[in-house]
C-alpha cells in the first residue's frame, strides 16, 4: 500500500500492541495478542483480516474501537489519535466509530425493544436526532436494513438470527458512523441468511459510503465482500494488499496453506486433494517463536527465519506486503475456487 | 499454584485482621461491663474501678487495641476472668469438641445428601425430586433448637434410644450433628442434582452414552468427578459455617464445644474469651477456604492459577 | 477433656441450673454462684458449717467469743488435705488474708475483720473493728486450702481442698467429675464420685433425669414439674428456698420518690392470685421484705389488691392519668420472671400506668443496676446465709443506696442490728427494718420461691437447702 | 439414488421427532428415511435447526429429554431398535453403530485424561485390564495421528488443542470397530486448515474400515470432500437427496439452488450474492403445503396446499418439489431467480 | 434486497406451575392474617390471663371465649399470638432482605461493574463479614443497639448484606463482559447510564431469588435471636420469640411452639416456591 494511500485512510493502525494482562501476585503478566499490526481503511472500502481461531482479530478489532486499551501503537481514525484524544471528544467520535458483533442475539440488550435499541445512541447524544423524530427517524432505518416498522415493537428473542444482526446494524448506522468494524458479523448465521447480510452490507456501503473493517476467517466470505485483505498469524499481519491481488496470488506461505485448505464445492472424495497439510498446532501469543512467527509450521523455513523476523514491506515482484524472507512473486499455489477466472 | 495460594494467604491474613479488629470494637462498644459481673451488685465503684484497672480496661482504646493487637500475633488474648488460665487454651479445649461435632455433621450431611441429590437427578421431576426440594426448604425453616428439643423428645424422652446430654460417649454426639445437618441435607441434595442435572445435559455425557457406558457410571464416575468441585466447595464452607454456627445446637445439647463457651463469654463480657473464640473460628474458616482452594487445582485439572 | 462419659459406675450424676466456671474458692465472681458453691462444698471445708438452721463445727471443733470484737477458733486436729498436707492455723490465716484481699461481692462481709493470728498450731484468733456478730455465719463462706495454695491458678482447675471429694476432671461451664477422698476426716462418703454436668436446656434436663442419664435435678421450674411427677423412678420433693423475688421501685425518680404511689402500685397488682396462678406450688406469697424462714423475717400486713383504691391514690398524688414508667429484669434471674414481669405490667396498665417491659442482658441489667440507671427492677435475691442481715442489712442502708431510698431511722435500726451478738435482739431489730421497708413500699416483694427437685428414686440421704446449695456429701444410691 | 444390494448397515424410515407429549407435542423431523450402506458416505445438509442432529441421534437411540421417535423405525445392522431395551441400546452402542461430534472442546469429559477415556470403552465394554487397555489406546491415537500418544496419553483434554480433541473423539467413535459412524459437523467448530486435517483423517478411517457413514454438514464444500451421496433437509423432511455430483450439478430443488447460490464461492467474480428471501419456518409453524413455499419463486397456487413427495426425477434422484423439472430447465416465473442459470 | 416476510416466532411463554400459585395464595393469606389479625382478633402483647394458662387447642378459657389453637404461659391467646407474629416475622423478613438488599446492591453493582481497587476494599469487607460468625455478630450487634424490631432488622440486614453484594456482584461482573454491554458503550453511553440500563436489569432477577431465599432464612435467624436471648422486644409477639420462649413447654404444652414453628416452615417452603419461580427463569445458584 502506498504512503499516500495510507495517509488518506480513515482508519490507521500503527504497530499496535494489544492483548490480556494476568496478574500472579502483584506481578502482571502480559500476553500481546495484536503484536505490531499495521493497516488502513480507506473511506468507503471495505478491508479483510482473516486468520485463525486465535490469531487475535477480535483483540485487534476492539483495540480499534477502543473497547480494550492497547499495550502500545497508534490507532488514528478521521485524523485524530484516539489514545490521546480528550474524553467528550472521544464519545463524539464513538457515533463515526461503530461495531457490528458476531452473535446477534448477545449483543443486543434482551430487555429493550428494537426501536429502543436504534434510539439509544441519539439518547446519549443529544441533538442528534430530536425525541420528535425518533419514531420516524427508527423506521426509515430499519427500512434500509430490510426491516418493516412491525418490528420496531419487538424484543431480540421474538426476531431470527439474520433479523437480529440487522437491528445491530441499524443501531450501529443510527449514528451515521464513517467506519464500521464487523468481528465475524455473518460467521453464526446460516448460509442463506448470511448471504443476506452481506449483501445488505455491500448495499449501504454503495450508499451510504460506510467503511468495513471486515473481520472473519471465513476466506470466501472476506473474498467477495473485501476490497483489500490483511492475513493474521499469531497476532502479526503476515500478507496484505488488494484482494483479488492476494487470493489470487499468496505469496506467504502461511496464506497459501490457509486458502488451500479452504473446502470448495468442486471438490470430491476421489480427486487428489491441492491442500497443502500444515503441521504441528498454532503456537501461543504469550510465548510465540522467535523470528518469523509461522516458521516452526512452514516447509520452507531456514536458520536465518529463526533470527531474523520478516518485515511487512513489498517484496520484489510481489505487488503487496509480505511478511517473508523468501517471498519472490512466483506464482506457486493459485487458489482453486477462483483460480478460472 | 504457590504464588496463587500466597496470594490467598496474604488475604486471609487481611481478612484475619478485619475480623480481629471488628470482634475487638463490637466486644467493647457493647454495653455491660465486666468488671460490675465480677464483683456483682454489691461492688463498689472503687472496687469497679480497681477490678477496670486489673484489665487494663482504663486504658484509651487505641492503646488497648495496640496492646491487644501485639497479644494476637503472639497468640495471646490474655486470660479469661471467668473461667481462669488463658482465653486461648479454654477455647482450645473446647475446639476439639466443637470439630468433632461439625465433621460428623458434614459426614452426615454428605452420606444422606449426596446419594439423594443424585437420585433426585435421575428422575427430575419426580416424586422423591418435589419431595427433596420441599423438604430442603422446610429443614433451613425450623428454628435449629426447635429441631433439637423435638428431636430431643422424640428419640430420647419418647423412645429412649439416644442420650439427651453431652458426656454419654459417641451415642450423645448423635442427635446433636443431626440436628445441625438438617437444614443443610436437603440442601445438599438439591445442590448435588443440580449440578447433576446441569453436566447431565453436557456434551461430554453425550459422548460417553454413545461409547455405550452405562448410567451408574455415566452419574458416579462422569458426572460425579465434575461436580465434586461444587460439592467440595460447599462442603468447605458448611464445614466452616458448621463450626461458626454449631452454637444453638451447643447449648441446646450442652455440646462442650466453641459455641457454647462463647456465649456464655458474650454474656459474662469474657473479653478475652470472645476474642481468641472468635479469631479460632474466623482463622478455621479462612484455612478451611483455603484448603477448598487448594483441593480446586486436585480435583480440577482445567484449573491453572490464572483462571481459579 | 470433657470428662463426657469418665464418671465411673455408681457416681452420682446432678444437675443444677448454673455452670460451674471456676473452683477456685477465692475468686471473685464465683463466689456467690450457686452451684460453683455447691461443688466447693465438695471440695473444701469451712471453719463453721451450716447444718440446716444451725451451725455445727467444722474444721474448727470450737470457737468462742472472749471479746465483743475478738473470736477464738480451735481447730480439728489430724485433717489432712488432698494433696497430703496436715491442717494448721497457718493455713486459716493464710485464707482469710487472701480473701480480704480478693474484691469480690463478699468483700463487705470481711471488712470489718481486721486480723487473723495463729496462736497455735490449732489455734487461730480473729479480731474485728467492730462487733461482729455474723462472723461464724460468715466462716461458712470460707474456704480452706494449704496456705501455700492460696494464691495458686491451678486452683481453678484443679484445687486442692480437704473436703469428702477431690476434683477428678473439670471443664469449665460443662461438667465437673469429682471422686471420694477417702481419707476425709468426717467419713468416707458413700458414693464414689458425683458428676456434676450442667445442662443448659430445661428439655433436656428434664429428659436426661426421666431417662436415668441424672440422678438428681435441682431446681425443676414449676411449669415443667408435670413433665417429671409420676415419671417412672422420679420421685419429685420440694423445699422453701431462701430465694425470692422483689421489684423495686427506683425511690430517687419520680414518681416512686412517693411512698403513696410505690403503695399505689402495689395495691394494683393481684399478688396473691398472681403467685398462685403462675407459680402454683412453686412459690409462696412473701409477708415480709424477706422470706419467711429467714430469720429476722416479721410478717407484716399485706396490700389488698385494690386497683380503685389505687387509682384513688395515683389521683391524689396528681397523677390522674397515670404515668409511663419502665421495668427491668433479665430472663434468668429466676423462674418465670418474664411471665411474672408481664402479669405485674398487665396490671398495672390496668390503674393506667403504662411500663414499658426491658427483658434485658445479664450484664447490661448489673451495670444500669449499679449505675442506678432504672425505674423499676424485677430480681430474684437469695438470702445466701439466711440471716436478715445478708439482705436487708446490706441492701437497705442509706450507704449502700440500691435504690434511692434513704430513711436515717432504718440506717440506725440496721447498723444496731448488725452489731447485736445476741440472736434474739438481732431478730427483733430485722424484725423492724421488715415493718419499716413494707410500710414504705420500697418494692414489691411478690414471692419467696419453693425449690422443687427430681431424685431417681434409688437415692438416698439427699438433704436439700433452702439457699439453693444442698448437701450431696451424705448422698447414697439405695 | 444409490443402488445397494446388500442391506443397509444402519436406516432410519419415516422417521418422525416430536417435542413435547400427545397433541401439543410439535414434530420437528416429520418423515425421513435414509438408509447407510457400508462403504459409502450419506451427507445431511441443512440449514440450523432443520433437524439434523435429532436425526442423526435418532440412529444411536440418544434423542435428548422431551424429543421422542413418534413414528417410523430406526433400524441398525437389521435390528428393529424400536424394541431395544435400555440394555440392548448400550450393547449397539459403540460396537456397532459410534458418533463424532460437533464440539470437541465439549465433548470430552474435562475431568479426567484423554487416554482415560480413549480406554474406558475396553476396560467397561470388552473387560481388557488396564495395561491391555492402555496398550489400545495408545495404538489407537496412533492411527488418529495423535503424536507422542503415550506422552499425551496422561493430558487432560484441556492441554490439547481442538484438532487433537477431535482427533480424540474420532479415536473413541472408533474404538469398537463399529460399522457404522455418525459424524455431526465434525469440523465445524475448527479453522480451515484443522477442518482439513479431520475431514482427511475421516476419510481415511472410513475407508479403510469400510465404514457406512453419516456426515452432517451446513456446509457444502465439506460435504464435497467426503460424501457420494447427500440429502438436504429443509424444516424436518429432505427436499432433495441423490448423487453428490448430480445435485451439486444442478439442484432440482428450489431450496437446494437457493442454498448453492448463496456460498459465496458460487458468487466468485459478481458483485452481490444470491441469497433466499426469508428464513426457516419455526418448527411449530411449518406453513402448509410446501413448507418452502413463501421463500421460494418457483411456488405456485398449488405449492400453498399440496405437499409434494419426495419423488425420483429421471436422473435417479428424489426431490420433493412440484416443479422440480422447470427448476432443472431453468424456466421460473420472475422473481428474484427470474432468469437465471447457474 | 429482499425483505424478510415471515413472522418471526414469540417464544412460547413459560407457564407458572400450580404450586407456585398455591404458594402465593398461602403468603397471602399470611399477609391478610397479619394484616387483618389485629382487626378480627386483637392480641395485646401486654394483657395476661393467668386463670387460663396453658390451655390445648379448642379449650374454652376463663371468660368463656374458645381458643382455637390454646393459650400460652401467660393465658393469651396462641391464635391472636400467631397472627400478631405473623406481622412481626415477616415485617422483620421482608424488610431486612429490604434493607440488607439494597445495600448489597449498591455494593455489589459499585464492586462488580468497576472491580479494581473499589471492589478489592469492598470484597475483603464481605469476606471479614462472612468469616465472622454471623450469628454472634448478631449477637453482639443485638447487644450493642439494644432490643427494638428496628435494630433488630439492621442487625439481621448487617449480618445478610454480604450474600446479596456477592449475588449482584457475580451479575454485575458477568454482565459487564455481555456484548451488549460493549455495544453500549460503542454507544458512547457513560457508566450511570450503562449500570441502570444495561448491568441493573440482569442483577435484578438472581437478587430477586436470593432475596426470597433470605426472607425465610431471616425469619429463622429471628427466632435464633430470640433463643439467645436478643429477640424482638417483650411487648411485640414473633414467631421466633414464640417458638423460643415456648420451647420449654414442647414436653407438655407443646402447642405453644409448634404451631408458630410450622407457620415459620409453611411461610418459608412458600416463598421459596415462589423463589424457585423466579430461579427458573435462569440459572440455578443455591446458597449458605
Ligand atoms: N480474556 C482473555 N484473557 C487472556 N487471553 C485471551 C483473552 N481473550 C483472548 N485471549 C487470547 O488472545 C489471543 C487472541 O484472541 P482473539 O479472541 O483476539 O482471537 P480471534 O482471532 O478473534 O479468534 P477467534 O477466531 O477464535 O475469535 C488468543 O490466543 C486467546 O487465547
Ligand atoms: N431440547 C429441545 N427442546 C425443544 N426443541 C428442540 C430441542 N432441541 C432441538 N430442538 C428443535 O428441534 C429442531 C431440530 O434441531 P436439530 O438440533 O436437529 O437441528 P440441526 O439441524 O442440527 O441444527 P444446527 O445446524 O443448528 O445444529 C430445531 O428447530 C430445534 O429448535
Ligand atoms: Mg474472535
Ligand atoms: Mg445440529
Amino acid at each position: 500500500m502506498s504512503v499516500e494511500a495510507r495517509d488518506g485512510a480513515l482508519l490507521k493502525v500503527e504497530d499496535l500492541h494489544a492483548g490480556y494482562v494476568h496478574r500472579v501476585g502483584l506481578a502482571r503478566h502480559r500476553i500481546p495478542a495484536v503484536a505490531g499490526v499495521d493497516l488502513a481503511v480507506p473511506a468507503a472500502r471495505t478491508v479483510g483480516v482473516v486468520g485463525e481461531s486465535g490469531c487475535g482479530k477480535t483483540t485487534l478489532a476492539r483495540a480499534v474501537v477502543g473497547l480494550r486499551a492497547p499495550f502500545s501503537g497508534r490507532v488514528e481514525f478521521a485524523g485524530r489519535d484516539l489514545g490521546t484524544v480528550s474524553r467528550r471528544e472521544r464519545r463524539r467520535l464513538a457515533r463515526e466509530l461503530q461495531m457490528v458483533f458476531q452473535d446477534p442475539f448477545t449483543a443486543l440488550n434482551p430487555r429493550m425493544t428494537v426501536a429502543e435499541l436504534i434510539a439509544e445512541g441519539w439518547r446519549i447524544h443529544r441533538g442528534t436526532v430530536a425525541p420528535a423524530d425518533h419514531a420516524a427517524e427508527t423506521a426509515r432505518l430499519l427500512g434500509l436494513v430490510g426491516l418493516g416498522p412491525e418490528h420496531a415493537g419487538r424484543r431480540p428473542h421474538e426476531l431470527s438470527g439474520g433479523q437480529c444482526q440487522r437491528v445491530s446494524i441499524a443501531r450501529a448506522l443510527a449514528l451515521g458512523p464513517r467506519l464500521i468494524v464487523c468481528d465475524e458479523a455473518v460467521s453464526a448465521l446460516d448460509v442463506s441468511v448470511q448471504a443476506q447480510i452481506l449483501n445488505l452490507l455491500a448495499d449501504l456501503q454503495e450508499e451510504l459510503g460506510v467503511s468495513y473493517l471486515f473481520i472473519s476467517h471465513d476466506l470466501d466470505v472476506v473474498r467477495h465482500l473485501a476490497h483489500e485483505v490483511v492475513v493474521m498469524y499469531v497476532g502479526t499481519v503476515v500478507e496484505s494488499g488488494p484482494t483479488d491481488e492476494v487470493f489470487r496470488n499468496p505469496q506467504h506461505p502461511y496464506t497459501r496453506a490457509l486458502l488451500s485448505a479452504v473446502p470448495s464445492l468442486r471438490d470430491r472424495p476421489g480427486l487428489p486433494s491441492r491442500e497443502i497439510p500444515l503441521l504441528g498446532d498454532v503456537p501461543s501469543p504469550a510465548a510465540p517463536p522467535s523470528g518469523c512467527r509461522f516458521r516452526t509450521r512452514c516447509w520452507l523455513a531456514t536458520e536465518h527465519c529463526a533470527r531474523e523476523t520478516p518485515p511487512l514491506v513489498p517484496r520484489p515482484g510481489v505487488g503487496h506486503p509480505v511478511a517473508c524472507h523468501y517471498a519472490d512473486g512466483a506464482e506457486t499455489t493459485a487458489y482453486p475456487a477462483g483460480g478460472g477466472s | 499454584m504457590t504464588r496463587f495460594l500466597l496470594r490467598r494467604m496474604g488475604q486471609a491474613l487481611i481478612v484475619a485482621w478485619g475480623a480481629i479488629s471488628l470482634v475487638f470494637v463490637i466486644v467493647r462498644v457493647v454495653p455491660g461491663d465486666p468488671a460490675a459481673l465480677i464483683l456483682g451488685p454489691d461492688a463498689s465503684p472503687a472496687q469497679i474501678a480497681s477490678v477496670r484497672a486489673d484489665f487494663g480496661l482504663d486504658r484509651p482504646l487505641a492503646q488497648q487495641y495496640a496492646t491487644h493487637l501485639g497479644e494476637v500475633v503472639r497468640g495471646d488474648f490474655g486470660d479469661s476472668w471467668r473461667l481462669g488460665g488463658s482465653a486461648m487454651a479454654n477455647t482450645l479445649d473446647r475446639y476439639p469438641a466443637t470439630l468433632a461435632l461439625a465433621v460428623l455433621a458434614l459426614v452426615l450431611t454428605l452420606a444422606v445428601g449426596f446419594p439423594l441429590g443424585m437420585a433426585c437427578a435421575r428422575r427430575a421431576g419426580g416424586v422423591l425430586d418435589t419431595c427433596v426440594s420441599a423438604l430442603s426448604l422446610v429443614g433451613q425453616a425450623l428454628p435449629s433448637f426447635w429441631v433439637g428439643i423435638v428431636l430431643i423428645l422424640l428419640f430420647a424422652r419418647g423412645l429412649n434410644w439416644l442420650p439427651s446430654t453431652a458426656g454419654s460417649g459417641p451415642a450423645s454426639a448423635v442427635l446433636p450433628a443431626v440436628t445441625l445437618a438438617v437444614p443443610f441435607v436437603g440442601w445438599l441434595a438439591r445442590l448435588v442434582r443440580n449440578g447433576a442435572l446441569e453436566e447431565g445435559g453436557r456434551e461430554y455425557v453425550r459422548t460417553a452414552r454413545a461409547k455405550g457406558t452405562g448410567e451408574g457410571v455415566l452419574q458416579y464416575v462422569h458426572v460425579g468427578r465434575n461436580i465434586a468441585v461444587p460439592v467440595v466447595t460447599v462442603l468447605g464452607l458448611l464445614l466452616g459455617n458448621f463450626v461458626a454456627n454449631a452454637v444453638i445446637v451447643e447449648v441446646v445439647f450442652s455440646w462442650p464445644g466453641i459455641g457454647s463457651l462463647m456465649v456464655d463469654a458474650i454474656t459474662n463480657r469474657d473479653y478475652a474469651v470472645v476474642e481468641a473464640a472468635i479469631v479460632t473460628i474466623t482463622v478455621t474458616y479462612i484455612v478451611l477456604n483455603l484448603l477448598v482452594d487448594a483441593l480446586y487445582f486436585a480435583l480440577d485439572p482445567r484449573l491453572t492459577p490464572e483462571n481459579a | 477433656g470433657t470428662g463426657s462419659g469418665a464418671a465411673p459406675e455408681g457416681a452420682l450424676r446432678a444437675a443444677f441450673g448454673q455452670p460451674v466456671t471456676d473452683l477456685d474458692p477465692y475468686k471473685a465472681n464465683t463466689a456467690v454462684d450457686e452451684a460453683t458453691l455447691i461443688v466447693k462444698r465438695l471440695v473444701f471445708d469451712t471453719l463453721v458449717r451450716r447444718e440446716g438452721e444451725k451451725l455445727a463445727p467444722g474444721l474448727a471443733r470450737s470457737w468462742e467469743r472472749t471479746s465483743p470484737t475478738t473470736w477464738v477458733f480451735h481447730l480439728r486436729r489430724g485433717v489432712q488435705f488432698h494433696d497430703g498436707s496436715r491442717l494448721t492455723a497457718r493455713d486459716v490465716v493464710a485464707c482469710l488474708k487472701r480473701t480480704r484481699s480478693v474484691e469480690s461481692a463478699q468483700t463487705p462481709l470481711w471488712e470489718p475483720v481486721v486480723s487473723a493470728t495463729a496462736d497455735d498450731a490449732h489455734t487461730v484468733t480473729f479480731t474485728t473493728s467492730v462487733p461482729l456478730g455474723a462472723l461464724p455465719v460468715n466462716l461458712t463462706l470460707l474456704f480452706i486450702v494449704p496456705a501455700r495454695l492460696v494464691a495458686d491458678p491451678a486452683q481453678s482447675r484443679s484445687p486442692v481442698g480437704s473436703g469428702p471429694f477431690r476434683v477428678a476432671g473439670f471443664t469449665p461451664s460443662t461438667t465437673v467429675e469429682l471422686e471420694r477422698n477417702d481419707s476425709y476426716w468426717g467419713g468416707r462418703a458413700r458414693l464414689p464420685a458425683v458428676s456434676l454436668p450442667f445442662v443448659a436446656e430445661t428439655s433436656s434436663a428434664i429428659t436426661a433425669l426421666r431417662n436415668g442419664d441424672l440422678d438428681l435435678l435441682w431446681p425443676i421450674p414449676p411449669d415443667q414439674l408435670a413433665e417429671v411427677e409420676g415419671a417412672e423412678g422420679v420421685r419429685v420433693e420440694t423445699v422453701p428456698s431462701w430465694t425470692y423475688y422483689l421489684s423495686w421501685f427506683n425511690c430517687s425518680r419520680k414518681p416512686f420518690g412517693d411512698p403513696a404511689v410505690r403503695r399505689a402500685m402495689w395495691q394494683a397488682v393481684d399478688i396473691g392470685g398472681l403467685v398462685r396462678e403462675l407459680f402454683g406450688a412453686g412459690a409462696e406469697r412473701m409477708t415480709a421484705p424477706i422470706p419467711s424462714t429467714v430469720l429476722g423475717h416479721r410478717a407484716q400486713h399485706p396490700y389488698a389488691y385494690d386497683p380503685a383504691a389505687a387509682r384513688r391514690a395515683l389521683r391524689e398524688a396528681g397523677l390522674p392519668r397515670g404515668f409511663r414508667t419502665s421495668l427491668m429484669w433479665f430472663d434468668a434471674t429466676g423462674p418465670l420472671a418474664r411471665e411474672l414481669a408481664q402479669a405485674m405490667i398487665s396490671a398495672w396498665s390496668e390503674i393506667g400506668v403504662e411500663v414499658e417491659p426491658q427483658s434485658i442482658e445479664k450484664a447490661q441489667w448489673l451495670e444500669r443496676l449499679n449505675t442506678l440507671d432504672w425505674d423499676m427492677n424485677l430480681q430474684t435475691n437469695t438470702v445466701t446465709t439466711g440471716d436478715a442481715g445478708f439482705s436487708v442489712g446490706r441492701l437497705y442502708t442509706s450507704k449502700a443506696n440500691r435504690l434511692g431510698y434513704a430513711n436515717p431511722a432504718l440506717d440506725a435500726v440496721l447498723a444496731k442490728a448488725d452489731r447485736a451478738a445476741d440472736e434474739d435482739e438481732r431478730s427483733r431489730l430485722y424484725g423492724d427494718a421488715c415493718k419499716t421497708l413494707w410500710d414504705d413500699a420500697v418494692g414489691i416483694f411478690p414471692a419467696t420461691l419453693v425449690t422443687a427437685y427430681g431424685l431417681r428414686r434409688d437415692l438416698a440421704g439427699f438433704t436439700p437447702a433452702a439457699n439453693n446449695q444442698p448437701e450431696l456429701a451424705d448422698v447414697a444410691r439405695r | 439414488m444409490t443402488t445397494a444390494h446388500e442391506s443397509p448397515a444402519a436406516e432410519v424410515r419415516d422417521l418422525h421427532i416430536a417435542f413435547g407429549s400427545g397433541r401439543d407435542g410439535t414434530d420437528v423431523v416429520r418423515g425421513v428415511s435414509l438408509a447407510l450402506h457400508r462403504g459409502r458416505v450419506l451427507a445431511l445438509v441443512g440449514e440450523s435447526g432443520s433437524g439434523k442432529s435429532l436425526t442423526s441421534l435418532a440412529f444411536m437411540g440418544l434423542l435428548p429429554a422431551g424429543a421422542r421417535v413418534a413414528s417410523g423405525s430406526v433400524r441398525v445392522e437389521g435390528a428393529d431398535t424400536g424394541e431395544f431395551t435400555p440394555r440392548q441400546w448400550r450393547a449397539v452402542r459403540g460396537t456397532r453403530i459410534a458418533m463424532v461430534f460437533q464440539d470437541p472442546a465439549s465433548a470430552l469429559n474435562p475431568a479426567f485424561t484423554v487416554g482415560w477415556q480413549i480406554a474406558e470403552p475396553f476396560r467397561r465394554r470388552l473387560g481388557d485390564s488396564r495395561a491391555r487397555a492402555r496398550e489400545k489406546a495408545v495404538a489407537l491415537m496412533e492411527t488418529v495421528g495423535i503424536p507422542e500418544p503415550e506422552r499425551r496419553y496422561h493430558a487432560h483434554p484441556h492441554e490439547f488443542s481442538g484438532g487433537m480433541r477431535q482427533r480424540a473423539v474420532v479415536a473413541m467413535a472408533l474404538a469398537l470397530e463399529p460399522a457404522v459412524l455418525l459424524a455431526d459437523e465434525p469440523t465445524t467448530a475448527l479453522d480451515v486448515t484443522v477442518q482439513a486435517q479431520i475431514l482427511r483423517l475421516l476419510a481415511e478411517r472410513q475407508r479403510a474400515a469400510g465404514l457406512a457413514m453419516l456426515l452432517v454438514s451446513h456446509d457444502l464444500g465439506v460435504v464435497a470432500k467426503l460424501a457420494q451421496e447427500v440429502a438436504v433437509v429443509y424444516a424436518g423432511r429432505i427436499v432433495e437427496q441423490g448423487d453428490l455430483d448430480t445435485v451439486y450439478a444442478a439442484p432440482a430443488h428450489p431450496y437446494t439452488r437457493g442454498l448453492m447460490e448463496a456460498v459465496p464461492e458460487a458468487a466468485a467474480g459478481e458483485p452481490r450474492l444470491r441469497s433466499i428471501a426469508g428464513h426457516p419456518p419455526d418448527p411449530g409453524r411449518v406453513p402448509d403445503g410446501c413448507a418452502f413455499h413463501p421463500r421460494c419463486a418457483f411456488a405456485t397456487a398449488r405449492c400453498t396446499t399440496e405437499r409434494p413427495l419426495l419423488r425420483t426425477l429421471a436422473d435417479g434422484r428424489g426431490a420433493a418439489c412440484h416443479h422440480a423439472e422447470s427448476v432443472l430447465a431453468g424456466t421460473a416465473p420472475g422473481g428474484p431467480y427470474g432468469g437465471s442459470d447457474l | 434486497m429482499s425483505a424478510p416476510a415471515l413472522e418471526a416466532p414469540a417464544r412460547a411463554r413459560r407457564r407458572t406451575p400450580r404450586r407456585t400459585w398455591i404458594a402465593l395464595g398461602v403468603l397471602a393469606l399470611f399477609v391478610l392474617a397479619g394484616l387483618l389479625g389485629p382487626v378480627l382478633h386483637p392480641y395485646d402483647a401486654v394483657a395476661t390471663d393467668l386463670p387460663s394458662r396453658l390451655l390445648p387447642p379448642g379449650s374454652r378459657t376463663e371468660d368463656g371465649s374458645l381458643a382455637w389453637l390454646g393459650t400460652d404461659q401467660l393465658g393469651r391467646d396462641l391464635l391472636a399470638n400467631v397472627l400478631a407474629g405473623s406481622r412481626v416475622s415477616l415485617v422483620v423478613g421482608l424488610a431486612t432482605v429490604v434493607l440488607g438488599g439494597a445495600a448489597g446492591l449498591l455494593v455489589g453493582l459499585v464492586s462488580g461493574y468497576f472491580g479494581g481497587w473499589p471492589d478489592a476494599v469492598l470484597s475483603r469487607i464481605g469476606d471479614v463479614q462472612l468469616a465472622f460468625p454471623s450469628i454472634l455478630l448478631a449477637i453482639l450487634l443485638a447487644g450493642v443497639l439494644g432490643p427494638s424490631l428496628t435494630n433488630i432488622v439492621i442487625t439481621l440486614a448487617v449480618t445478610r448484606w454480604v450474600i446479596f453484594a456477592r449475588v449482584v456482584r457475580a451479575s454485575a461482573l458477568s454482565a459487564r463482559e455481555l456484548e451488549y454491554v460493549n455495544s453500549a458503550r460503542l454507544l458512547g453511553a457513560g457508566h450511570l447510564r450503562i449500570l441502570l440500563r444495561h448491568i441493573l436489569p440482569s442483577c435484578w432477577q438472581p437478587l430477586l431469588v436470593a432475596g426470597t431465599v433470605q426472607v425465610g432464612l431471616t425469619m429463622v435467624a429471628e427466632a435464633s435471636l430470640s433463643f439467645l436471648g436478643l429477640g424482638v422486644p417483650v411487648d411485640e409477639a414473633s414467631w421466633g420469640a414464640t417458638v423460643s420462649l415456648g420451647r420449654d413447654y414442647l414436653g407438655s404444652a407443646w402447642w405453644i411452639s409448634t404451631v408458630p414453628a410450622l407457620a415459620l416452615a409453611l411461610v418459608v417452603l412458600c416463598v421459596g416456591a415462589v423463589g424457585d419461580a423466579f430461579r427458573d427463569a435462569s440459572d440455578p445458584r443455591a446458597q449458605l
